[in-house]
């Protein structure tokens, strides 16, 4: 199996494929979220065994997460990381600081994908930070606490493009 | 997949085991090789490429503030130089711009990384080859524009000064300064 | 010899509620924890579950790193990895310079493998140190923080720093060996492989050793692909993998050496890989002296940008000064990955750029956190006196895991 | 006897017990032993070891320093603790590492309170009574990591005792006396007990390193596991207190060990009168052979980690009961056939 054939199996199963050898990057873009899971079996099946780490990328129409996965045990695959990636709708935008109130308006709630755990279970912990970060919700994942942040960083979804904070926020220990 | 053969461990016996380990230790225990340096008693002259505190060569700087830009923790500000010259109204080089500012470290924020050095367009930077070095208040670690520009003052100046150089006895071992 | 209870299958599902089971967290301040707080489930003094609440030093590497310039992340990874701070250089400068369309010349290259082997012998020797404190052999401790020195020594000779070297930019290296340097580190390897001697006296072949770590945290090669656990404790498994050889990078594919597997994947052979893998740093070393290239340590592409006083500075003292566009990097749109392999594992690189001064995502993914799954599953069912074995057998560094 | 010597004879035992080889003398000896320590550790470790306490002898004081400060630390009872267990059981337990001193004559003429008894007995009763007071430490301190500690300690002081009393045991059969100076005289017949027996010596040995906590057993304490374990609560004076109860017991342990095995106060004359070769020089001998051993034992700090818990159990069960086993055998047979 060498990428170009991991390419056509990818794209049989409806992903947009592209590689750029230079780059190192093997994108494979799912556009319908609720698919990622079938893709991610049939990547598993081809030898993608362990995942290497799960993002979102906070886009100003989107979020997109990925899963890059890469392989242990299938030779000629182990030059590659294979990014599984997927949009999922954006929520709500952060409002302004209201002083008054001490927020952010209301807390906004993670955007549910589904979790790929049960196919890759290296993906554990990197799932988590992609939820404290991003607010995305795994759905399926079997804990979802914070790992890096503190709890009352929940909500706020630090990685996101429209995180901002005021200065009055900043607790002095 | 080119599976290497993988290595089987050999266990040592727990006899012999004991009998090296113990006789190892007590090889230690009468020749001992100390690899420690009596500091401050000794303390260490540093190579030339040291990255320890540093000035700035007040006639090279050009105050282009490539320095303040690039320096990661933002630890170095550029100030006027109507400041640097106190008791002179007129600054020299008044109406130049940019060249009348000079750059000041905050060393409580400097990381020594020395981006500032490599960014320099006139190489204007001196290492002076200090590290050990702390300071009493937080007022010092903001020097001013004149104290800046003196090479800070080296602790423990009696010291035996020695350099580090490999040993096949002691991994590191410390001779003299030349 | 313990053996295992509890199966490592059923661990995360062990209800551990009620009178049965009791609690202990270990850390954040606590001298067998480090940075991160361990709760353990104990039946008796068989471990049933492990929970690592990891973040006490989490630094928010990634939000930093976004909003400022490409060149300000170098000092932030390094500081993230401390005793390792070569390599989280190395593989943001190799994701950078993909996304620059930067090649560093060959001489570059192979003054950052030299850097990197260093780099990964000193950080073995602070795992191995570690290891030692956790099972109580302070002689161990001692012996290898001392020995990371001459390593840091040659370290200081060509960098100019102890730990934080900032070395390697992009397009190239920011200083060239200084005169004396391969005698010196010839000098060195010859006084470390005298020295491993002694520590297999003393430490590794050390019965004591022998029976805290034999079959002690075993994990079996499934298991450790399907936790995808990385570096020196997969190999500890008996996988095969190495970015080294598999994904090369610098100027490893020219470089002969061995990736040592071992069997058990218990914390003995995890252990000894990290000897192994001193010695293979040691022939790396060595051939890459042996090797080195003539040419320049820059790409002409950025030597061409330095100006007149910059490259009077190049020739005299081979030191290679930035030229102005470092202020102000801004690669094409795009994404670029790198991978590479530390002294604990693989370090993941995912920049991307829209063009802009800054990056628009820089995700990095450091080999501890990688290996915290691991951690759940492998001391489940051994005693909690195992857990310190354990522990230091992984080599997990809290901060490069919270970043 | 009259009143008089009764009270002459009771003084001297009191001086025997505060000055000479009891209070006092522990006292300097652990002082003396921990600098020894420390400083054995870093010579293997390729560094000073304590030096800036004194600088000019070599940093000596250190651990008068250590004393002091302990001394002038403020002691702290947490909230949960039982408060009276908590503040008593480091002092009695000190205390009674100290008590079998009474019974162990460190010359012929230090024969205290029991001129012709069973010291050996007594003094071997006595020594098992310390880790009792472990338990109790680490039960009162109301923490998960003292009471982890405790609870080893109570495993081990089942598995170590009674390899202990068999090694006493086989000497006892040898030299058919309950009393260190037939003991010691016997070992001026023959040889010292350590070349007649070696296997006894072996146990003696191993127990002394398990019982004081010395490496590799160094279980009850391991620091990185049970962050101080017995002492994790622990502050001040009481807290130094507690870590000086191994050195003692060591002491105690070392001089026990010199009287059986290594022939007593041998160059020595066995009973000679006069204050310096009845009293002074016996008496320095014994405490010198003692030194040794201790020096040796401290030594493994050096060398080794730490076993684990069931590890120490299981070879104290098997290894080493088998071997004090064999040591009771092997003076039976010498009995027999000498």
């Amino acid at each position: 199996m060498n990428a170009d054939e991991l390419k056509t199996a990818l794209e049989a199963e409806g992903a947009k494929v592209t590689y750029d050898q230079k780059r190192k990057v093997f994108d494979v873009f799912v556009q319908d979220p609720s698919r990622i899971k079938q893709v991610a079996r049939k990547m598993l099946e081809l030898g993608l065994d362990h995942v290497v780490s799960v993002t979102g990328v906070d886009y100003p129409d989107r979020i997109e997460v990925i899963w890059h996965a890469s392989s242990y045990s299938v030779d000629s695959l182990e030059g590659l990381v294979v990014a599984l990636r997927t949009p999922i709708s954006k929520g709500p935008p952060r409002q302004a600081y209201d002083p008054r109130t001490r927020t952010y308006g209301p807390a906004r709630p993670p955007l549910p994908v589904d979790s790929l755990t049960d196919v890759w279970p290296s993906a554990l912990f990197l799932e988590r930070e992609a939820h404290e970060m991003f607010g995305i919700e795994f759905r399926g994942h079997p804990d979802l606490r914070p790992i890096l942040l503190s709890d009352d960083f929940y909500g706020k979804w630090p990685l996101r493009k429209d995180f901002t904070y005021d200065k009055s926020e900043l607790k002095v220990a | 997949m080119s599976e290497s053969s993988a290595k089987e461990r050999k266990l040592r016996n727990p006899i012999v085991g004991h009998i090296r380990a113990l006789a190892k230790g007590f090889k230690y225990l009468v020749e001992p090789n100390r690899m420690t340096l009596d500091y401050p008693a000794e303390t260490m002259k540093l190579p030339p490429n040291y990255r320890g505190f540093f000035t700035v060569d007040d006639k090279k700087c050009i105050g282009c503030s490539m320095c303040e830009m690039i320096c990661p923790p933002q630890a170095i500000t550029m100030i006027p130089r109507v400041q640097v010259q106190s008791g002179q109204t007129v600054p020299e080089g008044a109406g130049q711009g940019k060249k009348t500012k000079r750059p000041v470290v905050n060393w409580g924020r400097c990381i020594y990384c020395y981006f500032c050095f490599d960014i320099c367009p006139v190489d204007a930077f001196v290492p002076s080859g200090v590290h050990d070095l702390a300071f009493y208040n937080d007022k010092d670690y903001r020097p001013s524009y004149e104290e800046y520009l003196k090479p800070p003052e080296e602790p423990y100046k009696n010291s035996k000064k020695v350099v580090s150089r490999p040993d096949l006895k002691r991994g590191v071992g410390y001779e003299p300064a030349p | 010899m313990s053996e295992r209870v509890y199966n490592i299958e059923e661990a995360p599902n062990i209800d551990v509620s009620g009178d049965r089971y009791i609690m202990l967290q270990i850390g954040p301040s606590h001298p067998g924890s480090g940075h991160m707080r361990i709760k353990v489930w104990l039946d008796g003094d068989i471990v049933v579950k492990v929970d690592p609440d990891i973040g006490f030093v989490h630094r928010t590497s990634e939000w930093l790193s976004e909003r400022r310039e490409f060149i300000k992340a170098i000092p932030i990874v390094e500081r993230i990895m401390l005793p390792d701070t070569i390599h989280a250089n190395l593989s943001y400068i190799t994701t950078l310079e993909r996304l620059l369309g930067l090649e560093a010349p060959p001489r570059a290259q192979y003054l950052r493998t030299l850097a990197a082997e260093i780099n990964r012998i000193t950080s073995h020797l602070y795992g191995i140190g570690i290891f030692g404190i956790f099972l109580g052999s302070s002689t161990v401790y001692m012996w290898a923080f001392g020995d990371r020195e001459p390593f840091i020594d040659l370290m200081e000779m060509l960098t100019g720093a102890r730990i934080t070297y900032s070395y390697i930019i992009p397009g190239g290296v920011r200083w060239d060996m200084p005169k004396g340097f391969k005698e010196r580190a010839e000098k060195v390897l010859e006084y470390m492989e005298k020295r491993l001697k002694d520590y297999d006296d003393i430490w590794v072949k050390n019965p004591v050793v022998q029976s805290r770590c034999v079959n002690v945290g075993v994990i079996d090669k499934t298991n450790a692909i399907r936790l995808g656990v990385v570096g020196p404790n997969l190999r500890a498994s008996g996988v095969y993998y190495d970015t080294r050889k598999h994904d090369p990078y610098a100027a490893y594919q020219n470089v002969d050496f061995e990736v040592p597997t071992f069997k058990n994947g218990d914390a003995y052979d995890r252990l000894l890989i990290r000897v192994e893998e001193i010695k293979q740093s040691m022939k790396i070393i060595k051939q890459v002296l042996k090797d080195m290239p003539e040419g320049k340590i820059i790409d002409e592409g950025t030597y061409k940008q330095l100006n007149p006083v910059m490259k009077k500075v190049y020739d005299e003292r081979a030191r290679v000064m930035f030229p102005a566009f470092y202020n102000h990097m801004r690669p094409q749109p795009g994404e670029a990955t790198g991978r590479v392999e530390a002294g604990r594992g693989e370090i993941f690189f995912y920049l991307r750029s829209d063009g802009g001064k800054y990056p628009y995502r820089f995700r990095w993914v450091t080999p501890s956190f990688r290996n915290l799954p691991f951690f759940t599953h492998v001391a489940v069912g051994y005693r909690l006196a195992d857990l310190p074995a354990i522990y230091g057998s992984v080599d997990y560094f809290p901060p490069e895991a919270d970043r | 006897m009259g009143i008089i010597p009764l009270i002459i004879w009771l003084i001297e035992d009191l001086l025997y017990v505060i000055i000479f080889p009891g209070l006092v003398t522990v006292m300097v000896l652990a002082i003396i032993i921990i600098y020894i320590e420390r400083k054995i550790a870093g010579k293997v470790q390729m560094r000073f070891g304590p030096l800036w306490v004194s600088k000019r002898i070599g940093g000596a004081l250190q651990s008068v320093a250590d004393l002091l400060r302990f001394s002038f630390q403020s002691f702290i009872v947490p909230e949960g603790a039982d408060r009276l267990a908590f503040i008593l059981a480091p002092g009695l337990m000190f205390a009674f590492s100290m008590i079998p001193l009474i019974f162990v004559p460190v010359g012929p003429y230090y024969s205290l309170l029991f001129p012709a008894g069973l010291t050996v007995l007594l003094s071997v009763a006595l020594i098992l009574v310390t880790p009792i007071y472990a338990i109790v430490i680490g039960w009162s301190s109301d923490n998960k990591f003292s009471f982890v500690g405790s609870l080893r300690e109570a495993f081990l002081l089942m598995s170590y005792e009674i390899p202990f009393i068999f090694s006493v045991l086989s000497m006892v059969i040898f030299y058919r006396t309950l009393n260190y100076i037939d003991a010691v005289a016997s070992q001026y017949r023959f040889l010292p007990g350590i070349i007649l027996n070696p296997v006894a010596a072996v146990v003696m040995l191993i127990v002394m390193i398990r019982t004081t906590g010395r490496f590799p057993f160094d279980i009850t304490e391991a620091d990185s596991e049970l962050v101080m374990g017995l002492f994790t609560e622990y502050s001040a004076l009481f807290f130094g207190v507690g870590m000086a109860t191994p050195y003692v017991e060591l002491y105690v342990y070392s001089l026990i060990f010199s009287l059986l095995f290594l022939g007593g106060w041998w160059p020595a004359p066995l009973y000679s009168p006069g204050p310096i070769m009845g009293l002074i020089l016996p008496g320095l001998v014994v405490v010198v052979k003692a030194f040794i051993v201790m020096t040796i034992l401290v030594f493994l700090r050096s060398v080794y980690p730490r076993y684990r818990l069931d590890q120490a159990v299981r070879s104290g069960w098997g290894y080493v009961m088998g071997l004090s086993a064999l040591a009771v055998v092997i003076s039976i047979l010498e009995v027999i056939f000498l």
